[in-house]
């Protein structure tokens, strides 16, 4: 039976290895999403040069750095969890360039609303990695400073999170403060309620939130003919008057090009846009799934050349931004970061559930003190063994 | 006393939102139709004019749409206090409110708040269509992490709705409808936050307690009164918050007055009242002259309006386990 | 104050009368939307009246009975409520052609999913008046026979009834039935997330259901254009990939063309449609509304000419299809039909709750029987007094 | 014994859910990635290649849209399984339960019934994420009209699940998913309908009775072997339903044993243990040889796993509250 890549080893290969390209390989389940997607990497390899020539190498460097970062934490995650050091974990392997391209976009005092598959982009926002695996990990510490880093906690239920950018976005143009909010979705999001309910009143209230939504064509095992007959996300963006940008979820200067645009509308009172990143979901859902169960591993594969850190690195390579061995060197980099981060996981205390009880409520009442979190004091001879 | 002045509840709710609004800078409303048309039960009636449209916001359809974005408010510094038109009507902000409100200080291990209140007129009484006579507290008191309070007279709304908005944590605030114009108390001009945390005997007695809130107080009284003339002392304890419970107040009725009972809309099965007699178990099972009964809603939809006051705890029934704890 | 019509006058004159015509008075709020709607009334004379001709004569004559039957019961149940025989009553005066005709489109054997505003269309099925009536006494036998009419229960929460139409449609195509559903919705309905789930799935699974949503450019006090940035309901369709048709709301004819076209699509396996029935709340949203208090009063009225009664009486005069004099009898036998409901209102006995407990289960619990459903048996000297 | 098989519980499940589809040409599965994927706990796995897409059906996502679309298939004849995939996914479908379905019948007069199974996997122990261990019984069961049952093994599974799909109104199918790969037994082939109605004596006690269901059974028995070594014999009462009680059952468990504890995952604060409490009071508060105790989840969100060990009750405060009963 086929079997999603080994960690470390990129891109998806099974048997017959296959070029990064512009496009997936002919035949590619849902590639046809990507005609009209805004792309950079996907051009004529001239224009691709000549692209990634004009942009300020730095900030090129930056987002591949950024990149690197995600695929080292999703690799080490997927490892960890395989090692029973952390739990059941959602690989967001080759979503690395659409949520690279999603912060740097932003700027620090913009607000971003994650969800389960978007637990790493606190650390391009400075949060230690340890952070998101101790959550993985089910730890309380995996609860990163929301404040700080402007950055909404994980948030589990589908499109729960995306009035709440809504929310954020709106709120801060009230109070004249000079900010946007992200909120991140998948195609299967865009079924349920709250986006609808997110959507129309963003629109409107001229909110300016960005809903950044990323078409990876599956929800599981539900593939998106079965999610919805409008396989283009962005269309549904008409349905609240609000304009919507389709661009290539596996090009991360597409992308990062698409999510600034979105902030600028937003910033200049323009309100919401509805930023579609077509892509494929390259892996199992999560450690727990089989995808082999509903769908053709063969096929998928057609989607390998996409995989964005490869695709990037060529390209930035062919275009003369950076050596290989450079891009190299960031990737080591990146991942000499989480060198020690399983030792940091084992060795991060254990906390006490008197301690979390505390943290609920601003005034801990009183069936939550520690001397009544497990029983109230009872009568007889009894009490808490 | 020309500092005082006569409302009656929804009256005392709006002077408590303006004096919010005027208050705090960053507080601002949320709701359907609570603009122009001051809400439909007018708890927002003149606010709009006064304070604008960027602070008295109507919102379009979506329960769980705006009380989402009043989460996300929050996180920038606002201060929403929303208002859900009637009971039922929560149910599709249900998720949001459980699953997201009730968590996020926990989701911040303790450092951050949601400052923010979720008005809920609720309750029977008022000859209402379907759906518009829920009583819910159960629903948000069972599932951890949110605040629940009930006003039950005009001071009462007025100083624990300031209270709420200064909670620093998410407050479902129960309004009993059924008590919005049901008279007027002079109340001040400027209300003072109340204790949350307290519940409040509302008349003194020794022989027996009842135990109420929201509009259950006014029944427990003409009930109190009667029995007083019987010779019986009845006190009367308003609760007001559902959640966390005042427990010493509950304990000092049983432990003073030896018999307990619980009067409320909501259905009986696992309701508040289970609660209280659970309580008394655990903690003064010794103390008791009787057992603690409840006189509750029925375990069934609430009737349409012709038979709600068939459904409605009625002053009978509360006489009726009275006589029987006191002849236990 | 200005004061909408006294109940029995129409159309909803204060002062100036107005004519029933092609269209709204010049200005009107809201009438550009009705640009584009498809319209029968709203035609040439000359082609109204060809039109009109064409349609088969009695069937032309039994919606103007249906809606003559809706008004009459409409007016009066607002007497009844200012007599304070019956509580709140969300009036549709001037929802009576879009209601009419999608009863009268649909065959008995199609399922209809009301909302409180649509209280009587289970009348056109043949349930005794009394019943929604008794509804809105607030008495149990206000509750119609849901199997024997196929009208679902009146749904009181906004767009709750819209997945219900979406999976009777279905599941009947499931069974091999041949019928289809129809679900009614406002247009602040389609804020809610309930529409958006049941558009989607009825999209997906290709249900043979109709969502008929009534564009009244009001949701209470709110305007449309604080609802959405899509005022044109039907755009709204393309984000499922549904057809939709927009009609004019208070025309009998065209409304009943359009819900016939749409049923016809479900029938023969096209799937869902959205008919927008373009109109606008004449009245207040209910008897305990006050209107003044956030719309123009003044301008509403010039909205007066589209009252579809008088409308549709003077288009069926001027066609020749019946005269005054049998159009008005029409609605004296309409009006008499309900003759003596004050008194059938006042002398239904009332239900014990004894019995209404009986009917939550179909074993009725302990809990629920009359002998416990007060209190439980009590200890001591008490019981239920 | 060919007859008999032994399974797991989630093996019960999809083998009764086979046999209803086999049984009952108007039955059909719906839920998210309930068909190729078999369901993420597999409990569908196999029925679709058995059964076809259009009995097994992967719906959007969407909650309220698809449980809502079930109420509607009720209406043409079907009889509609829906999965819910993790406990907390439920909540966007609150309102469609508990305002729409959970009325249906009231609302035709008694007339007709939703034949409607919600299965939901629920509660903790599993070392999940965050909201996939939700124990959200007490909601279903305050709000009525609804009919709430929890298995507490394969046969339970398998003969409740039978039994509720035949039972003519919805039923909330809670499964301890805790349990679901806790163990086999051998199970017929063709499950029997359980009765719903009644609770069972998973062991018999005549010094004191705890009350329990679902994965609580397990941590109950545990309990009851250390106190039989103790010399102490305690009745295990596996509930099953939790709305309504097997009152006949509970109250000659009082009755007979003179000392009664609930355990349950759900948060303390009106959850089924006050209901039992309360109910004991009201009814047999004389026969009662201790007070009530409750050991149950605390009135804070499930915690994520690490410490999830610590909020789920645990055989030594089964013990603790046991001998405090004793020594009472
Ligand atoms: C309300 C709700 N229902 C069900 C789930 C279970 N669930 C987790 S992820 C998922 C699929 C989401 O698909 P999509 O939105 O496309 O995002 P992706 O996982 O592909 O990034 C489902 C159904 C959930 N998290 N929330
Ligand atoms: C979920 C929900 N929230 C709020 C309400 C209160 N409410 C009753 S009618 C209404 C406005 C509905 O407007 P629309 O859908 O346009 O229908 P219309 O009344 O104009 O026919 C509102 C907000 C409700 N019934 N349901
Ligand atoms: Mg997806
Ligand atoms: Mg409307």
């Amino acid at each position: 039976m086929l079997q999603y890549r080994a960690v470390g080893t990129e891109p998806n290969h099974v048997g017959t290895p296959v070029t990064p390209g512009r496009g997936p390989g002919p035949g590619a389940p849902g590639a046809d999403l990507l005609e009209g997607a805004r792309t950079v990497l996907g051009l004529p390899d001239s224009e691709t040069t000549s692209r990634l020539r004009a942009w300020p190498r730095q900030a090129a460097l930056d987002l591949f750095l950024a990149m690197a970062r995600l695929r080292a934490f999703d690799e080490r995650a997927v490892i960890l969890q395989r090692q029973g050091r952390i739990g059941t974990y959602p690989t967001f392997y080759g979503e690395e360039a659409v949520q690279a391209a999603s912060v740097l976009a932003l700027r620090a005092e913009d607000w971003l609303f994650p969800t389960y598959r978007q637990t790493a982009v606190v650390t391009l926002r400075g949060c230690p990695p340890l952070v998101p695996l101790l959550m993985w990990r089910g730890h309380p510490g995996g609860w990163h400073d929301v404040m700080r880093y402007r950055v909404a906690p994980v948030c589990v239920p589908v499109a729960t999170n995306l009035p709440h950018a809504v929310g954020a976005a709106w709120g801060a143009r009230l109070r004249g403060q000079d900010l946007v909010a992200l909120g991140y979705g998948g195609d299967g999001a865009t079924s349920a309620g709250d986006f609808h309910e997110a959507c129309n009143l963003a629109a409107v209230v001229g909110a300016p939130v960005i809903f950044l939504i990323n078409n990876n064509q599956w929800a599981i095992s539900t593939p998106i003919s079965r999610q919805t007959k409008v396989p283009r996300i962005a269309e549904k963006a008409a349905a609240y008057g609000i304009p919507a940008i389709r661009v290539d979820a596996f090009d991360v200067f597409a992308c990062f090009e698409a999510v600034q645009e979105a902030a600028d509308r937003a910033r200049s009172g323009q309100g919401p846009t509805l930023v579609e990143a077509i892509g494929y979901r390259l892996g199992p859902h999560g450690t727990a799934d089989e995808p082999s169960l509903y769908r053709d591993l063969e096929s998928d594969r057609l989607w390998d050349p996409m995989e964005p850190l490869r695709r990037t690195h060529l390209a930035l390579e062919a275009a003369g931004v950076a050596t290989s061995a450079e891009l190299d060197q960031v990737r080591e980099q990146a991942a000499a970061e989480l060198s020690d981060i399983g030792q940091a996981i084992e060795s991060t205390p254990a906390v006490a559930v008197e301690e979390i009880a505390a943290t609920v409520h601003l005034e801990t009442p009183w069936g939550l003190t520690p001397d009544r979190l497990f029983e109230p004091s009872w009568p007889g001879g009894g009490g808490p063994g | 006393m020309s500092d005082l002045v006569e409302v009656n509840m929804v009256e005392a709710i709006c002077r408590g939102l303006g004096q919010l609004l005027e208050g705090d800078q960053e507080s601002l409303l949320l709701g359907e139709d609570i603009g122009a048309n001051g809400g439909v039960f007018r708890a927002t009636a003149g606010l709009r004019g006064r304070f604008g449209e960027e602070r008295v916001v109507d919102t379009p359809l979506g329960e769980a749409g705006f009380v989402g974005a009043a989460i996300g408010m929050c996180l920038v510094g606002l201060h929403p206090i929303v208002e859900i038109q009637f009971d039922a009507f929560v149910y599709p902000a249900f998720e949001q409110l459980i699953s997201q409100a009730a968590r996020f200080r926990w989701r911040t291990r303790g450092a951050y708040g949601l400052p923010l209140v979720v008005r809920i007129p609720y309750g029977g009484g008022t000859r209402a269509p379907e759906l518009h006579s829920d009583s819910p507290e159960t629903l948000f008191s069972h599932m951890p992490g949110l605040r629940v309070v009930v006003p039950s007279d005009p001071l009462s709304a007025g100083e624990m709705l300031v209270a709420a908005a200064e909670l620093g944590d998410p407050v479902i605030f129960l309004e009993p409808k059924r008590m919005y114009r049901r008279g007027r108390q002079a109340v001040p001009q400027t209300f003072q936050p109340a204790d949350l945390d307290r519940a409040v005997i509302r008349r003194p007695g020794t022989d027996l307690t009842v135990i109420a809130y929201g509009a259950m107080i006014e029944v427990a009284d003409a009930a109190a009164q009667q029995l007083e003339q019987d010779g019986v002392s009845a006190r009367i304890l308003d609760l007001r918050s559902i959640y966390p419970l005042d427990r010493g107040a509950i304990l000092a009725a049983a432990e003073e007055t030896g018999r307990v009972m619980v009067v409320h809309e909501a259905a009986r099965h696992c309701g508040l009242g289970a609660e209280v007699a659970a309580l008394l178990q655990e903690e003064v099972a010794d103390r008791l002259l009787a057992p603690t009964l409840r006189v509750t809603g029925m375990d069934m939809p609430f009737p349409l309006s012709q038979n709600e006051d068939d459904a409605l705890p009625s002053v009978g029934r509360v006489l009726a386990a009275a006589h029987s704890m006191l002849d236990y």
